[in-house]
């Protein structure tokens, strides 16, 4: 514990990268994936292609991403950028199927009577779709949160400084309270993240104090 | 794109197929390893989670403790199981097996949660115990999502398992790492696309394992518990 | 090539302004931090660019001038300049490193101060196989398994060295990717490799009780520190390089070292210490 | 005055939802379409405000064909009330039913005005107002969904198996309110029920559907219960197995009318004809 | 004979599902229990076999209190007959209706064989035995559903709205297959339901239930009908509405019934009550 406070200024220094790296793929995810998922959910020609693209590059793994990616778009390697893309890219994987999957569960019957009283196309979209979907993008963004947190650790391998540095630094010294703070910083991060995101979710969506969370909610949240 | 096909040649010099550490026993090493972990990881999750789900008993509780898992980055937790039992195969196992846990406890409980009320209810009111309950109606109707669950496991597994070389000579990491370290790009791109190889081979088994499992359970159709993992 | 990195802080024409650079490795940002907390000191706008990585990433910046100041080791350095480099001296070495670098660098004084790759064993490995040289290891009856850092295959100094020069045979290697730092020690320790790379400033060889072998035929080269600097660092920064060097005596990066990795302190704290223990700057 | 003229609606799977449907459904009157699942009800409701536009064939409302007015426009010209479901569960009760005149840009204020005045109309209490729709039981929401229906003050209302969903109570209730409101406000209604009993209460005219669309019987509840046109028809007023046919059976000192199965339908009474008025 | 004394059901959440009942349900007759949703028909049904046993009280069948009955052999002696979803999907018609016989450990093949024969039973062809419950309609699905019910012969079989689901014609049909099935095998069966018409269809005894699984009648349809106990049953059974007090009108050369609002519920006839043929 000791480390900590004597090294605060480290932890805070490499939690600020850390979330450099982290806060852009998040809503760049989320900009991205909106309209690619409605895309995928609106086509069912494009959704195969859609859906499938998002499965395969999910299982592409970390590190090799951040090596390949370079070699295909250009940057350097230890550029902070080459991890955002990635991160990004990962976070689209992940999300492309929660929207599709969140606009597929939008009741029918609410879209059809919105339909039957004169909703114009666009405001059936923007006023009865997505905030009826927001509930599960809500879900699925606080999973693309968490899991951009725990991954941009990985770039520490290849240089990338992040709170992952201190495991990196920590291991060649043989320090384990760099490690765990490393650790307990990376939690408490995505646990931030994710109360931020529910709260934003509260302010946005009122009405989902008064009803019980809705089942393909907390599928959403629990499979992740 | 020369870098992709230099890695290919690196890929297909028959050097590269003999001897330690040659490209097969990589990929055997590296399939080894990620089995070896879901099966510590299945062990752990799949009765807890049959356990929730049938009970509907530790459920918050199993909610917070995957989410928290799930953020435990597992390079950290690499590391520092690195540092309490050395080098080897060990630290790799746990913190594998904590990544792969969350997914799998997850497919096994929404998967038996998912399953209509009315069905198990029939099935008590029939004269089923509860352990037939179990055995008979929860665990064939909740093989997809729990199927799904062990696909994205799986899929994190082998991708992670490349840290595994951090601290053990195991797997597709070694070439990544050693080419990282030795300025040998084509080396490091070689083992990546190995690992995504991989990856997708294993995919492709999970696709075709879940259509199989849906045959079994005709009306499951579209469960998807796997949207995120 | 991806590797070569193009986020070093570019100089401008700005002479005041150096980059300092240090490899992915904590007892070379301590020296690093040293050299940027002097240059501060005397007026000079440092930017760090630390951690790099090892010195293949590094090497093609320092090389094009994206990095002003950087601490090498003159053998190292000298063996990755020049696979044909032949030993000698500490200062034979220096000279060589001196030719070898390309004109776009300058090699200043080297420091008396060496951080040396060395082949450790066990105290009680050596004691068991009356180890004193690497020649002796020809002793051993049981297999030999090396650890150390993936990179180390590749070295010259490394495995296939260890048969050209003394006739060794090597059953193994077994990466440890930390530098030989605390984990190859405890698989040292705990039998899982006999004979590991680790640096001789490592101040766990001390409270470890390792025994590094001697290298009488000179497979390792003297690494004594010295700062690799562009044309962009002027007499004036030369001197306080230089002045540094003649302070960093043989020994002195042994306790620096443990300051980091017994008292767990931070380089710039180490290198503050060091300067007004010093009283220099 | 909607007409339908030879309308067919084939979807692109290739069922036929709707083969060849001419009717006249008489303004100011409630034309009820009863039939069982998958008789095409619902397309035909449809087809009248463009939610699903025919393959071949035209629907004119007062001499206009529906294909040539934008269907945006035309929807909101017209009231839709369906199951349950239909209420938006993100906005409150009162923003429910204010949300078209806002679409048409209605000012806030008096959008809320109105649709608080609908609320009463309805025999909601305006507490409920601000409340979500998950918050309402089912008969409430049935009425909120009636009251945005109402909103635009159209003159065609569409209700599609509106009652559907509630409890046999509830249900009574509601078709009670909807008989007030049909006296009351003079719409022209479109209801839609696979409930027989439903269907007479409320219709007008009722259209019994088979299969695809195609009429079996067309006429006032009288006409119908009393010739059924054939077998189809009579099974599915409860004809066929003497459900309707009643007789008289004195029990207890009342006189009980039972059907050929035994089963009470009633008690005879000797009074004249219901006016409407509810005898409470 | 089913004997309820004193039962009270208290869930954890608070709810009083059913506050002292006590009836008497007679051997070989059928008894409805017919209420709105939420008057703990489930809870009241669902105690029987207990797969909810009562906070106090007691349930005897023929004299022998269940709660001294081991209850996974209690519910494999009474059939269980549910709304559609009942059904397990993994399994095929004949396997679903073979489950209990084969936990009971009958041999395979004559478990199939009996199977069989109760697909005849039910009316259900052969040919679809070996489906899955999916590849079925929704009729067809209920029919399954009983005949699973049947499978081990039980002396009780109990009903939970198992018609719930199903369209009106297919309903219908299901409603007089059971009766036939009641003439035929003599079991006895309670009916869960909240659709009064099908009560006094299928019951010799009928409970009307408010909230709380309280008794408001209890009677023959006859009986209810003639005097509702009170305002509550009238209103239930639709007496209130004047929709059971019938009037002649001589329409068309029929004589048809009205109701009080002028709607028409039957034709006049002159026969005698039917003795349940039907008359197809
Ligand atoms: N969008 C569609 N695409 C394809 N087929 C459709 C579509 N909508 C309806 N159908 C088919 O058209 C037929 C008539 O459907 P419709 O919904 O009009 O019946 P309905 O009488 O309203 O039935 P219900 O009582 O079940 O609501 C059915 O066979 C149905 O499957
Ligand atoms: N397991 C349970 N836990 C808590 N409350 C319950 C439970 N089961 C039923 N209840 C409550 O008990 C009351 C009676 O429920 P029950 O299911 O018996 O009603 P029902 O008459 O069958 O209704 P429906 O017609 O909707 O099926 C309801 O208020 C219900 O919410
Ligand atoms: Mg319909
Ligand atoms: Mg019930």
């Amino acid at each position: 514990m000791n480390w900590v406070w004597v090294n605060l200024d480290l932890v805070a220094g490499r939690t600020l990268d850390h979330l450099v790296l982290t806060v852009p793929p998040i809503i760049l995810t989320f900009l991205i994936a909106v309209p690619l998922g409605t895309i995928a959910h609106r086509y069912r020609a494009t959704r195969g292609v859609i859906l499938t693209a998002g499965g395969l590059l999910y299982a592409v793994p970390s590190l090799p991403l951040f090596i390949m990616l370079p070699a295909i778009v250009g940057t350097s390697i230890r550029s902070p950028l080459n991890l955002i893309i990635a991160l990004t890219l990962y976070g689209i994987a992940l999300m492309v199927r929660v929207v599709a999957d969140a606009l597929a569960s939008v009741d029918t019957g609410v879209r059809q009577s919105a339909i039957g009283v004169g909703f114009s196309p666009g405001s059936v979209f923007w006023r009865v779709d997505l905030p009826l979907a927001g509930p599960v993008l809500l879900a699925g963004m606080r999973v693309v949160a968490v899991s951009t947190v725990s991954l941009a650790t990985v770039g520490a391998v290849i240089g990338v400084q992040s709170l992952g540095s201190l495991f990196t630094d920590g291991f060649q010294r043989g320090i384990q309270e760099e490690i765990v703070a490393g650790i307990v910083a990376t939690v408490l991060l995505a646990v931030l993240f994710d109360a931020a995101l529910v709260g934003l979710g509260r302010l946005l969506m009122p009405w989902q104090r008064v009803q019980a969370g809705g089942s393909a909610v907390t599928r959403a949240r629990e499979t992740a | 794109m020369n870098f992709f096909i230099a890695a290919i040649a690196w890929l297909f010099d028959p050097a590269h197929y003999t001897g330690a550490g040659s490209i097969p026993s990589r990929l055997l090493e590296h399939l080894g390893f990620t089995l070896v972990t879901l099966v510590f990881a299945s062990v752990i999750a799949i009765p807890a989670g049959y356990y929730i789900g049938h009970t509907g008993r530790g459920r918050r509780v199993a909610i917070l403790l995957s989410g928290g898992l799930r953020a435990l980055p597992t390079l950290g937790l690499l590391t520092l199981v690195g540092l309490w039992v050395g080098i080897g195969l060990e630290a790799p196992y746990v913190a594998l097996t904590i990544l792969a846990i969350p997914p799998i406890l997850a497919g096994a409980y929404t998967g038996f949660e998912a399953i209509d009320r009315a069905t198990i209810d029939a099935a008590t009111a029939m004269g089923m115990s509860g352990g037939q309950v179990v055995r008979k109606v929860e665990m064939p109707l909740g093989l997809p999502l729990l199927i799904g669950g062990l696909r994205s496991a799986t899929l994190q597994v082998v991708a992670t398992a490349t840290l595994a070389a951090y601290i053990a000579d195991v797997g597709l990491g070694r070439p990544v790492f050693e080419g990282l370290k030795t300025n040998n790009y084509d080396e490091m791109l070689a083992g990546s696309i190995l690992v995504i190889l991989l990856a997708l081979v294993l995919e492709g088994i999970f696709a075709l394992a879940t259509r199989l499992a849906l045959r079994v359970v005709p009306t499951a159709s579209g469960l998807q518990p796997d949207l995120t993992r | 090539d991806p590797i070569k990195g193009d986020t070093a802080p570019s100089s401008s024409g700005d002479t005041t302004t150096l980059v300092v650079g240090s490899q992915d490795y904590y007892s070379n940002e301590i020296v690093a931090e040293i050299y940027a907390q002097a240059l501060e000191n005397n007026g000079y706008n440092v930017e760090r660019d630390f951690r790099i990585g090892v010195r293949e990433v590094y090497l093609p910046d320092l090389e094009a001038g994206k990095i002003d100041v950087f601490p090498e080791y003159t053998g190292s350095l000298l063996q990755a300049l020049d696979k044909n480099a032949k030993g000698g001296t500490k200062e034979e070495v220096h000279d060589a490193l001196a030719d070898a670098v390309p004109d776009t660098l300058r090699v200043l004084d080297a420091a008396g101060a060496s951080d040396q790759n060395s082949w450790t064993v066990t105290e009680d490995f050596a004691k068991k196989y009356n180890l004193t040289d690497l020649a002796s290891l020809k002793n051993v009856t049981e297999p030999i398994t090396v650890g150390g850092n993936s990179e180390l295959q590749t070295r010259p100094y490394g495995p296939k060295a260890l048969k050209e020069k003394y006739g060794i045979d090597i059953a193994g290697f077994t990466p440890v990717e930390d530098s030989g730092g605390p984990l190859t020690v405890k698989a040292l320790v705990d039998g899982d490799i006999q004979l590991a790379n680790i640096y001789t400033a490592d101040p766990n060889i001390k409270s470890n009780h390792l025994v590094a072998l001697k290298d009488p035929d000179g497979l390792f080269f003297p690494d004594n520190i010295v700062p690799v600097v562009s044309k962009k660092v002027d007499d004036k920064a030369i001197d306080i390089l230089n002045t540094i060097s003649g302070a960093l005596g043989e020994g002195e990066l042994v306790d620096l070292n443990s300051e980091s990795v017994n008292d767990k302190k931070q380089a710039d704290v180490i290198a503050s210490e060091w300067l007004k223990e010093k009283n220099l700057f | 005055m909607i007409e339908f003229r030879h309308v067919t609606k084939r979807f692109p799977g290739g069922t036929v939802a709707v083969e060849d449907f001419s009717l006249v459904l008489p303004s100011r009157k409630t034309t009820v379409f009863a039939g069982s699942s998958g008789s095409g009800k619902t397309t035909l409701l449809r087809m009248i405000n463009r939610m699903v536009d025919p393959t071949e064939g035209s629907i004119e409302i007062d001499g206009v064909d529906v294909a040539t007015v934008d269907p945006v426009k035309l929807r909101r010209s017209i009231g839709y009330v369906m199951q349950s479901s239909g209420l938006l569960p993100h906005r409150t009760v009162v923003d429910n039913v204010a949300t078209v005149p806002l679409l048409r840009r209605v000012p806030r204020r008096q959008a809320r005005t109105d649709a608080l005045a609908l609320l009463d109309t309805v025999g909601l209490d305006r507490a409920l107002a601000d409340r979500y729709p998950s918050q309402l039981s089912g008969g409430q929401q049935q009425r909120v969904g009636v009251a945005r229906g109402l909103a635009v003050d159209p003159n065609i209302l569409l209700m599609d198996e509106p009652f559907g969903a509630v409890d046999p109570i509830v249900r009574s209730e509601l078709q009670q309110e909807l008989l007030r409101l049909k006296r009351e406000l003079h719409k022209t209604i479109v209801f839609v029920t696979h409930d027989v009993e439903e269907a007479f209460l409320l219709g007008d005219q009722v259209v019994i559907l088979r299969e695809g669309g195609r009429v079996a019987q067309v006429g006032s509840p009288a006409e119908i219960l009393a010739r059924p046109a054939d077998d189809f028809v009579a099974r599915f007023v409860g004809a066929d197995r003497g459900r309707r046919a009643l007789h008289v059976v004195t029990q207890d000192g009342a006189e009980l009318l039972m059907d050929s199965e035994g089963r009470v339908a009633g008690v005879l009474g000797h009074g004249k004809p219901g006016t409407g008025e509810q005898p409470r």
